[in-house]
């Protein structure tokens, strides 16, 4: 992909992602690279941002190589602020406690729709994915950063699935449906930087990053795509936050 | 599919709610299980999973249990492949993200050998909510306008009446058995619990049945020193079972992190032929011992010390 | 009243109360009779009874000498099973867990329900009473027991408000109002025991206590009673009975 | 009367929730408070009362207040007597059992001078938690039937399309100000409460601001060391004022049980003329004393000890 020699494409999402936080923030955040780029925010810019886990841990305390392997077990509540019941720490997107979440999935559509559950025709599928876990409130419920590898494979037309609604069937078809708050707000990849028409809430290139043309983003793209009329490069990563994250994860669980 | 009001009023009216002795065997306590029933698990993925439980209900040769938990690992592909299920709801099935997807879970579904009931994680949790509130349903502002949503018969849309807004309710869950394991727990059931709660409250609750397992039983005086560290009251629990590493290969919060290399063991030797993989386990790790602690000897003394180890760091300030 | 030398009013209602308790049985406990009531029998002949206070107490140790002054400060909880929320402790009753809930109140009607908000109209009441509470919760989702001292007064044809519902206004009335499980099952009073007529719901004399006649209790009765066709004789406290209710209450405080 | 869930949403959405110190006065909490906003009391009765903050907005002379709690004591009566507010939404109302209807209250609602809106316990209990939830109402099985919510317009009726059964929906509530009183805090925020926690941690997630005092502010490690006593999370909190003994002469559990002489002489003094006995205790308590340590040596040193000797009793076993 994006590897560079300087950086891998993980990395790349992580520190992107991470500039899209803001802070005092509070952030749902699912292991891996959601976890990474949230960790490297208060690390770089936003030092009083709040990370969730969908295990039911409020403000943790993460340590520079102790990362938690997944959301539900104790390593992730080590030195957090508080521990809530999994339906407690869900209920607070739903009250509005929550700015963003922050998740990936294995295909994303047009729309901003997530398919974590089926390939294939849900009633014969070629394979069974694990499935929505908190995905669907999520997405149901607070703004989205999806952070996700650009691949033809998996940015689709319409996914195979809904597991975690985006703007639905596009226009106003997300309200329409019951979800009233929230909705995708970026979709960061190792290509580009992607946000949705304001009307039409199809998926839309704002920004490319340093070396990739539109050209590349449309060959790895299943649909047809909007431009902004003004696309943006980003700033590559600096050695700053590359050392911080390489710090964090000197395993190269996450980022490898 | 949500009991009726009466029905489920009348069987907890005929529970012997008092305060007695209710310490038992693991075969005692799966004697109370009995086949078809809905079996709900505490705890969530690889954490405080009732798994000395789900491993005595195997062996007793339970059968079409339809079982629920927020979401699912090891033990629902165990619970598959010894046929004691065909049906699991829960949100996300697969052993943990570092091992990929579930072989066994892909084979059992993908072949319509069994069904895997998907709900969001908060669905679930507020059905387990709504049965140990006594309502028939919750308000959520979830899955709506998703597939997750569409697939499932069992939910009703409302235009709410005060604000308007569509409101999706969810069915109340009251599971027949409910097996959750703690830290702690007396004769009569009052249960401590530390670290993440999941949503083990609300399905001891919500079920008919608790059983209970505990990494050790403390006197009543010791719970009736910190009432306000009681998790689940003695009314609602039927069996209590003393287990050390009740959990294992999975974690109890500050007694054991998982067994790593049985989690990796069980990967591997699912990932090219799942059934047989599967069988091999079953017959070796849950068939084979004749107790629990002989279960244990397999899993190894340095690894339950490693387990040990790991699980009390969480202390370690 | 029915003050004879050996034991007050209120001891009688504690002891014919307490009778009415069954082993096993869980019990939601006003402070007072009630709690005093249940105490005697855990001691007499349900040692296996468990007792539920309002504040969110759950199981205590009832010490003889040091009875709680109310339901919701600390010396309720002593040595308790479990504390819960105000909430939750309630919602055990809707859930199913507590047999028996055991209350007094202002005024009672014939078909058993309580008022404890208003005396007169409620748009421009004689007297604001301090009101429900969680009255009306446990009126609503159990099997009641009422102890009440038998007053013309206090025993009307129509409550001036239904605080807590009873039959309602008899027949299938409460079940049709929504109330599908519960309700009134015994009145103890100095005078007698009451229960209530399968079909009309209207309240009926069970027993009368030792010495007191059916004139006696209806003259105390501003409505029309029915009255079993066989009426039995209550057998007076027991001397054990009166003994453990002074050794819990040294100090009089409820069974002056 | 229920808000709307995206004013509910935005609202929550412009607070700073972000980990900050939030560590004020009495006076400056006191000016978050707004003339006629809805501000929930936490505890119950002579219980974990925020009697130091409502003695403080009484003293910044807050009007218009429309408050609510569970079950009200004292603190109902100093507010109808003080101006501060002419409405109180609550399930029991009066200084306790022992002290008899409260001839206060019963002055003013009986003289049509302020409002006592009577709801179930059970019923103000879920109106919190559905706000808490974030949903508009919670289906529930009381008040059917009852001239209590014969009297009150804010509700619906439904037959459950699951299960056809007849239900109140409660509406949600959600208070402009949570007034908290805990034993323990951080400066960000993050309460322990001891005992019964009655219906406190619903109002801090349904309010859209939170003044929690405590009896004593502790360091965030010590908080972060046991995450699983945290009742209350910062992200809800708004200001944290430390105020030892902030509960007189009402109780906090495990630290002092209600100061019995002063609630003594505050009945006697407002049985025969409930306007001027309350009157004058305000003139006395609230406004006379220059700061809470002053109020606290009025109530005397004698009854602090006695009050803290049997509070901290709790724990002598």
């Amino acid at each position: 992909m994006t590897e560079n020699g300087r950086h891998s494409a993980s990395e790349l999402l992580a520190v992107m992602s991470s500039r899209l936080l803001d802070d005092g923030q509070t952030v749902f955040a699912g292991v891996g690279i959601p976890l990474l780029a949230a960790t490297l925010a208060q690390r770089m810019h936003a030092p009083g941002l709040t990370i969730l886990f969908e295990g039911g841990t409020l403000g943790p305390f993460i340590t520079p190589g102790e990362l938690p392997p997944s959301t539900n077990e104790q390593r992730c509540t080590r030195r957090a602020n508080m521990v809530l019941s999994s339906t407690d720490v869900l209920l607070l997107l739903q009250r509005g406690y929550v700015d963003i979440g922050f998740m990936g999935g294995a295909q994303i559509d047009q729309y901003g729709n997530l398919n974590s559950s089926f390939i294939g025709d849900a009633d014969d599928p070629t394979i069974r994915l694990p499935g929505t876990g908190g995905g669907n409130d999520i997405a149901s419920l607070t703004r989205l950063i999806v952070a996700m590898i650009h691949e033809k494979r998996r940015f689709v037309e319409t996914v195979d699935f809904v597991t975690s609604t985006g703007f639905w069937r596009g226009g106003s078809s997300r309200v329409e449906a019951g979800l009233i708050t929230g909705g995708p707000a970026k979709v960061v990849t190792d290509l580009a930087i992607l946000g949705f028409d304001q009307e039409t809430k199809r998926m839309k290139v704002e920004a490319l990053h340093t070396g990739v043309s539109a050209e590349q983003v449309r060959e790895n793209t299943a649909f047809d795509l909007l431009f902004d009329t003004d696309i943006e490069t980003t700033k590559p990563p600096t050695d700053d936050e590359l050392a911080v994250l390489r710090e964090f994860d000197p395993d190269r669980l996450y980022i490898a | 599919m949500t009991k009726s009001y009466i029905d489920l009023r009348s069987a907890t009216e005929m529970r012997d709610r008092s305060l007695r002795d209710k310490v038992m065997s693991l075969g005692e306590a799966a004697a109370l299980i009995a086949d078809r029933d809905h079996v709900a698990l505490g705890g969530c993925t690889l954490s405080r999973t009732p798994m000395a439980m789900v491993w005595a209900l195997i062996r007793a040769g339970k059968k079409e249990l339809s079982i629920s938990r927020s979401i699912t690992s090891t033990e629902g592909d165990l619970l598959y492949g010894s046929g004691a299920s065909r049906h699991i709801l829960t949100s996300w099935f697969s052993q943990g993200i570092v091992w990929g997807v579930s072989k066994v879970m892909r084979h059992y579904t993908e072949n319509k050998l069994a069904r895997f009931e998907e709900w969001s994680h908060m669905a679930i949790g507020l059905r387990y909510r709504a049965g140990a509130m006594g309502v028939p349903f919750m308000p959520v502002r979830t899955m709506m306008g998703s597939d997750v949503g569409g697939r499932i018969d069992e939910t009703h849309e409302m235009d709410c009446p005060f604000t308007g807004d569509r409101l999706l309710l969810v069915p109340a869950l009251n599971p027949d058995v409910a097996l959750i394991h703690v830290q702690r727990c007396d004769a009569y059931g009052n249960a401590q619990m530390d670290g993440l709660p999941f949503m083990d409250i609300d399905i001891a609750m919500a079920a008919n049945k608790v059983i209970m397992t505990t990494e050790r039983i403390v006197s009543n005086d010791q719970i009736r020193r910190e009432p306000d560290r009681t998790k689940i009251p003695f009314i609602t629990v039927d069996a209590v079972v003393e287990v050390p590493y009740g959990c294992a290969p999975h974690e109890c919060y500050g007694v054991y992190e998982p067994f790593l290399p049985n989690l990796d063991y069980y990967a591997e030797l699912t990932r090219s032929d799942p059934v047989a993989g599967v069988k091999e386990y079953l017959e070796r790790f849950v068939h084979g011992p004749k107790n629990w602690n002989a279960y244990l000897t397999l899993l190894g003394m340095e690894n339950v010390i490693d387990a040990t180890v790991r699980g009390r760091s969480v202390y370690n300030d």
